[in-house]
């Protein structure tokens, strides 16, 4: 696989990047998210990377309001949303002139020349005419007036000019679907089914949409459509996923797999917002949301719900965590089981609000006074939030702790096709609530130990209000072992931290021992967590096609790692351990295992490059 | 184990087994009682009661009930308790804390379990000052306090808690002290058997670190001319001889010699009324400890409570999506099938 | 530069570099003009002022403003301002942000600031709605809205954010609405002048995320029946014709036609009365959109202002003690001398 | 030296520890000072151990109330407050069951005979009379109607029983001032300035102060009294000092010293209120506190006073800092001096409020969201915290940044005596305020940039309201290099992100090599941190006297290391890292260092005694 489109024969090619932008009003990501929709029924593998602006809206024209969307379909498995597109469709000025150092050399540049006038050009920065003053030599320029093609469509509408010019993003997408060969049908049906309430600008949007691709088979600007067949996937049925909505139905199944109510307390943020939202959907699973007033209120009231039985959850992203410290240590104090999860974006502190990183993995470890452990747990890749949603509810609910969900901003509203797993087979996570008595007091009573655990899990017993005969309190004080009560006693304090410790450690005894993609003996091996599943396999696989011996081991589980992670590591010649971060996990790794592992960092908001990481490792050997 | 912890009608029954760590002499003791009393004349169950508390002397109190209980973080109880409401309507909730735990870093916390009018039935000690941490001032001491961490006097003018929560739209607001238990067992069973959040202010007095700080109101001496009872549908009056009265005038409430004004012209307390700003116009009379000071409940009025209306829209999504299926929801979306 | 940007009278001077980022047609655009020009007319100087924001758009102000600036993390810059204020007495500071900055998360804050009286004018922009955030409800959305984390519509009863603020104990609480330049200017104007903490609630549309929300109070076509307009010491009249007022009757504050009652029934306007109760009422007049609602300055009373306080100690300690000498300050305890 | 006190001749002891324990309104704490105040006075070395409950009192004569004092005497140097008492003053049978055990075996019991009746036993949990159920064999009992002649010797005052009681400890504190030589006057005298406006009170104190003594010397029960000599110690002058003393006083020599307002924005909590307490007393120097309603606020209203140009501090204990990691994620951000000072407690969650822990480094390290670096200093004894402060103030100033200051619980109760610095050799930490236009435009106008960094610190410009022409705008936004303006471009964040980083990393140049104490060479290196100083020095003495080999590194900045920390900790047979949490320091120095450092933890909320450190050493060294 190389990095541009390879055509396959002259109308087929095996797989293409294509990118949208626009203005955040032009509808981009909407139009990005049709393209896919279709090219996943058609079959095709895919990966998508949206992009948009911190602001709601930044002035029109600017580039500051540019939003885009970046979607790689393929006949083949892909695992990135592609390095650089071959294909960029700029709406306006401003998004030509920020995304077009992008496009690969040679790319095809398709132009609403509509919008390329005087304020515009301005408004975007540019002191002359790109499309005359070189600016785009050495690209396929396709002029088009979009605009006024739409509103030439729409003329017998009766559509105000305004809001029949909205709907031009529907004349690209007609156009691109022209293109690629897609079917316009499944877009008609889904602009039937959104506006069928408001027939203006369903027709509009329809007329426009056709339109486009009327124009493409007729304006003779673009050869022949090209094609570009179905990936050979395994059978099954798929739909096409987001990472938040993977995550959201990952909590609702878990849920029914521990046969709990689910209870999310959350606060709005980006990029998790869309969790809160996906979930509040479900009630009729008797899912229970509270867009509390706070993180520390949403945190909390998940914990009050778990002390209630509650299979319990919070949702946010780093400044979220960063509030909720204090209760998730009440939370590994309390032994109670809680699902916190964190959507990473670009920090410190507000930082880059809609962009991804992977910087909150040492605060997910020790952001928490005291000694206070806990599992954590990524996902890396959009579908796999669902199972890492279930995967973090099973060990919140077996060892009673707080766990430590992360996935990003990337997995969050990147999507990939999903082949559906059968219900049937996802695991049993559910856990019985305590019912009786399991200790005597001195005089020979039945009393309920609240801190007597588990042999094997070291977990305590969980029972829930409206339990007769067990009642307890549970507290943030030191609790004595086994009765739970505040307790000072040097001693115990010791043993209570060492229990605490041996639990959320003993779950390693309890998790997959960590699968190598590659040999097995490789004298290069790569760590990887998160999202950056995909960008290292693709690179790995452009190595392996080099003739580089190397394998790659992406770990779900950061705390505690699997038992064999340890062997995994020892006798390579080079580790190296590509982050969105500024080395967090290969900290972790140098210091449990002695291991002199590299870091190969990045910290601007978007994914690693296949050539990034294929120019880091190939330097990092060298050395 | 013994009979009274057989007999849910007994005080024992609703006493845990842990020894009681407040100093000797603090008013919390009090307060305990009247709870541990009440709910042994209340027809709940001590396995569908809970009590949550955050942090300081007052928000020990769960240890001391034989109930579920959870003794969680500073200032978070509201936040806290409202999660266990919401998901289990079931319970008996009750939510303790100090004028610190709840006004200060809590008070955020406490006025929107107020406003969402979530059934807990909230007791807010206030001492005016922090006793765990053995004696800084509070959010409603009072100016001029000199504390370690005020050696030269507060300067902060205080919240007034009655004045706040109405403010906040709470549904249930009143007040009572520590050393009437006859007072707190009515205006606690009352605040339990409000639907909805119910706030109840206890003058408690620390007797460490800020002792007698209501001496001035409630010590029997003074007591008569110093407390103004507040009886629903009744005219406001108090005085030994009930002499005295309030009045709205100008919209402010005004103490009043009885024998100088017309009968007709005194305010009649009516709690129910959610409109009326009399309420606040009484709580506003006790701008320190040396005025006269309403006691009772300032209001109580109907309003949907929150977790039934969570659970209301559960049952109306079972009823309008059918109930969920988790095959079904994973095919929610476009899906494709490839064979 | 050019000339505006020199002159301070000029709005020019008081606008930053910084391209705007707001919605097209959001109401925040006529709140920051209000802003700069009154900025052009007092006499201040523009080193001397700051501008604190939490995080929202609403809270994108102190970027466009070219005075100093913070715009801080979610909730918290009535805290932030206060050390800034106490810190720097000398400064014009004020405060800005959204419904969810201010109400939600920085709720506690925002009260404590109040309270404390600290030399802040605080603009609360609501528009009933989380606008950065993509338009989630607020703790000042109405029952029953949809948005998109309450599909079948929100349950929480919303905050009257002026009555909180009296509940607090604010000193100077006032609304106004972004379609009124002149009176934005002039509420804005007050706000600044008054010693402490002062409040302004503005009305803001939100027109991407709830457009329209005030339109059926503030539209051309109703706002005569729909707004209330308070001036001191005036009975309180609207209406085309002023054919309407305003009464207490038991408590309330009750809309009337004025043919129907005395002249001396009408309430008449009294801001600076910190007993009464009757600026309660008229906030509670407005429960929701569809009410006549109240504009203008609710409450401004005098109360000792903190930041000055604090540094009245400052002083006070400084003649009691002297000025402080680090050699002294470590021999202060017991010391002795080995030779 | 020895764990127990050593007769120098037969009435001069080289050092004795001495245990004051009784009930919580025993005033033992009290008593526990004034002997240490007139044992330093006397020039004695000495090293404090207060505990004291959680509850403020718990119920009279439990074993949950009881409060100790510790105090550890000397000739010579020492550096704990001693491993096991040689004298436990025991107030009621509380305090002899919870206290007894500590005792070195052949140790003297004093108790105070009167509280010994069946409900106090039985409140302490005897089953018999410890008196005469050989509980106490082995131990030198003196048994002394304390109350009854605290009576007595108050009777003629008119002060009423049950106040002229609460004297005893002052009966007490008299007779082991006669047995340990100590004079009354500096008690006397304390009594008057303290009480003299409470007649009947200092009345009462100083008749059982002088009862005491008396008893002492005529009872014929003690022998005859020990002296314990004056240390050699520096000449100048001494003063006794808590660590949140010298904290505070450390705070307000860096506002002196840095020639700025100091501003404190605190919350009260367990074990730091006390600097709070202080620094309000403090007011003539300019001193502004502020009593926050969280710690939020607290932190929040400190980095306000900081943009406003104060030194400005905020103090805290671990759910504190838990809680403000957002807000100092955004200080790291803004890049503005603040000063955290964390003084460590039990944890996790309320955890031990009143013990001490040394478990939050990891938070301090890593407890925020993104990458958000910020340098972390330790304090390593109660005198230390002067320095520590000004040092944490140093940093803050000069680099514009975030610093974290760590104490403990031990620390800031302890107490030490201290030889006053001269004020005069202080370093001069102040900046300047940025005055002046540091760059032009694009017209060639002078322009302020808030975000140019100075070229050898990458300190930005420190520019404060009131200053005409440099208004300008900070945010948590991530920010343009140079301008300071909102951007969201991706090697922009990339380029800051590695800046903020370089920064801090910078420091390593800007403070001081780590110095051993130790030939410099030994095969054994231990590296300790914060409150273990003390424990630690005292365990290589007495290794050292056994000739064992061994260097000790003790670190006051635990982020960035100092320079030389490789070179010092390579080629070591072993490396051990004493720690009172489960393994935190030793974590980074094994990323960091690839060494294989061991941890030695204790988790008890006490300090290591000597002779478990021994042991532990030992049993590494034996592996
Ligand atoms: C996050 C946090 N901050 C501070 C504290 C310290 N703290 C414990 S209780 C308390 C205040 C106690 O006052 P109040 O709530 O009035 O209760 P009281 O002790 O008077 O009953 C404080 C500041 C804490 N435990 N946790
Ligand atoms: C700690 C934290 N929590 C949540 C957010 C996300 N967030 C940013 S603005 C906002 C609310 C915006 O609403 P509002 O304050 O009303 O301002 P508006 O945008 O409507 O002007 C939220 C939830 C955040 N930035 N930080
Ligand atoms: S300190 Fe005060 S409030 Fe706390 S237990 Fe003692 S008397 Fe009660
Ligand atoms: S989202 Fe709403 S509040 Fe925010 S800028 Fe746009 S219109 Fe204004
Ligand atoms: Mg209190
Ligand atoms: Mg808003």
């Amino acid at each position: 696989m190389t990095d541009t489109a390879d055509r396959v024969d002259d109308t087929t090619l095996d797989h293409v990047v294509i990118r949208f932008a626009g203005d955040s009003g032009d509808g981009m990501q909407l139009t990005g998210d049709r393209f896919t929709s279709v090219s996943a029924a058609i079959g095709n593998d895919l990966a998508t990377l949206p992009e948009f602006p911190a602001e709601i809206r930044a002035p029109q024209g600017t580039l500051a309001g540019v939003s885009a969307f970046q979607v790689h379909i393929s006949d083949h498995d892909i695992h990135t949303p592609g390095d650089a597109p071959d294909v960029l469709v700029a709406m306006n000025p401003a998004a030509l002139r920020s995304e077009l150092s992008r496009l690969r050399s040679g790319g095809t540049v398709i132009l609403n020349d509509d919008t390329f006038d005087e304020r515009n050009l301005e408004k975007a920065g540019y002191e002359s005419d790109p499309r005359s003053d070189g600016t785009l030599d050495g690209y396929v320029v396709h002029r088009v007036n979009m605009t006024k093609l739409t509103l030439d469509a729409t003329a017998d509408l009766e559509v105000k000019k305004r809001d029949a010019e909205r709907s031009k993003n529907f004349f690209a997408l007609g156009l691109v679907s022209w293109m690629y060969t897609r079917p316009l049908e499944p877009t008609l049906e889904w602009i039937e089914a959104k506006f069928g309430k408001l027939p203006m600008v369903a027709g509009a949007n329809t007329a426009a949409l056709k339109a486009g691709h009327a124009f493409g088979e007729t304006a003779e600007m673009f050869g022949s459509p090209f094609k570009v067949a179905a990936a050979p996937q395994k059978p099954g049925e798929y739909t096409n996923i987001t990472g938040n909505v993977a995550t959201a139905w990952g909590m609702i199944a878990a849920g029914q797999l521990a046969k709990l109510p689910v209870f999310l307390g959350s606060y709005p943020i980006t990029p998790a917002s869309d969790i809160l939202h996906e979930l509040s959907r479900h009630k009729n699973f008797g899912v229970r949301t509270l867009q509390a007033e706070d993180e520390i209120a949403g945190v909390g009231a998940a914990l009050g719900a778990s002390f209630g039985g509650s299979l319990a959850f919070t949702t946010t992203s780093g400044p979220g965590v960063a509030l909720k410290g204090e209760t998730i240590g009440l939370a590994v104090s309390m032994e109670l089981p809680l699902v916190i999860i964190d959507v990473q974006r670009g920090g410190p502190s507000t930082g880059l609000p809609t962009k991804t990183e992977a910087s909150d993995l040492m605060m997910a470890l020790y952001g928490r006074h005291g000694e206070a452990p806990l599992p954590v747990v990524a996902a890396s890749t959009p579908a796999d939030c669902f199972l890492a949603a279930i995967e973090a509810s099973r060990l919140a609910v077996k060892y009673r702790t707080p766990v430590i969900l992360l996935t990003d901003g990337y997995l969050a509203n990147g999507s990939e096709p999903w082949l559906l797993p059968d219900v049937e087979t996802l695991p049993d996570i559910s856990a019985s609530f305590a019912t009786e008595a399991n200790g005597t007091d001195a005089d020979g009573n039945p009393i309920f130990l609240p801190y007597k655990r588990d042999e094997t899990t070291l977990a305590r017993p969980w029972a829930i209000p409206g339990t007769p005969g067990l009642e307890h309190r549970l507290g943030g004080l030191e609790k004595q072992d086994g009765t739970g009560n505040v307790n000072y006693d040097p001693a115990n304090h010791g043993r209570m931290t060492e229990l605490r410790e041996a639990k959320i450690n003993g779950i390693t005894n309890d998790i997959p021992a960590v699968e190598l993609d590659g040999p097995g003996d490789a004298p290069i091996l790569i760590v990887g967590w998160g999202s950056t599943r995909g960008s290292i396999t693709s690179a790995i696989e452009r190595l392996r096609n080099d003739g580089v011996q190397v394998d790659h081991a992406h770990l779900m589980h950061l705390h505690p790692f699997p038992a064999n992670l340890g062997q995994v590591l020892a006798g390579r010649q080079h580790v190296f351990v590509p982050e969105l971060n500024r080395g967090q996990l290969v900290k972790v790794l140098r210091a449990e295992y002695l291991v002199d592992a590299k870091p190969i960092n990045k910290v601007m908001g978007v994914p690693f490059t296949g050539a990034e990481l294929i120019e880091a490792i190939r330097e990092g050997i060298s050395q | 184990m013994t009979d009274v912890q057989l007999d849910p009608t007994k005080r024992g029954y609703w006493t845990s087994d842990q020894e009681v760590r407040w100093c000797p002499g603090c008013g919390d003791y009090g307060i305990l009682a009247a709870v541990q009393f009440l709910h042994a004349e209340l027809d709940v169950k001590r396995e569908d009661t809970v009590f949550v508390s955050g942090i300081g002397c007052a928000a020990r109190f769960p240890y001391y009930m034989s109930t579920y209980g959870m003794h969680t973080i500073h200032g978070r109880s509201p936040a806290i308790a409202t999660g266990l409401a919401v998901s289990r309507p079931d319970l008996n909730i009750w939510v303790v804390g100090g004028d610190g735990d709840m006004l200060s870093i809590g008070g955020n916390h406490l006025i929107h379990a107020l406003r969402r009018n979530v059934n807990l039935t909230i007791l807010l000690f206030n001492n005016q000052i922090y006793g765990l941490t053995k004696g800084q001032y509070s959010p409603t001491s009072e100016v001029g306090k000199v504390t370690k961490s005020t050696p030269m006097g507060s300067i902060d003018r205080p919240f007034n808690p009655i004045s706040l929560a109405l403010g906040a739209g709470a549904t249930f607001v009143a007040r009572t002290h520590d050393l009437d238990r006859k007072h707190m067992t009515e205006v606690f069973r009352r605040a339990h058997e409000h639907k909805g959040a119910s706030l109840v202010e206890i003058y408690q007095n620390c007797n460490v670190f800020n002792d007698g700080a209501y001496d001035s109101i409630t010590k029997r001496d003074v007591r008569d001319e110093m407390m103004i009872d507040l009886v629903h549908g009744e005219p406001v009056l108090f005085g030994a001889e009930r002499q005295r009265g309030v009045v709205m005038r100008d919209g402010r409430a005004e103490i009043v010699e009885i024998a100088d004004v017309d009968e007709s012209e005194l305010l009649v307390h009516d709690q129910a009324d959610a409109q009326s700003v009399a309420s606040m116009a009484l709580s506003m009379l006790a701008s320190d400890n040396y005025t006269p000071t309403p006691f009772g409940i300032f209001r109580s009025v109907d309003a949907p409570e929150y977790s039934e209306a969570v659970n209301q829209q559960i049952l109306l999504a079972n009823d309008r999506q059918g109930p969920g299926d988790l095959k079904d929801l994973l095919r929610s979306g476009a899906t494709w099938t490839v064979s």
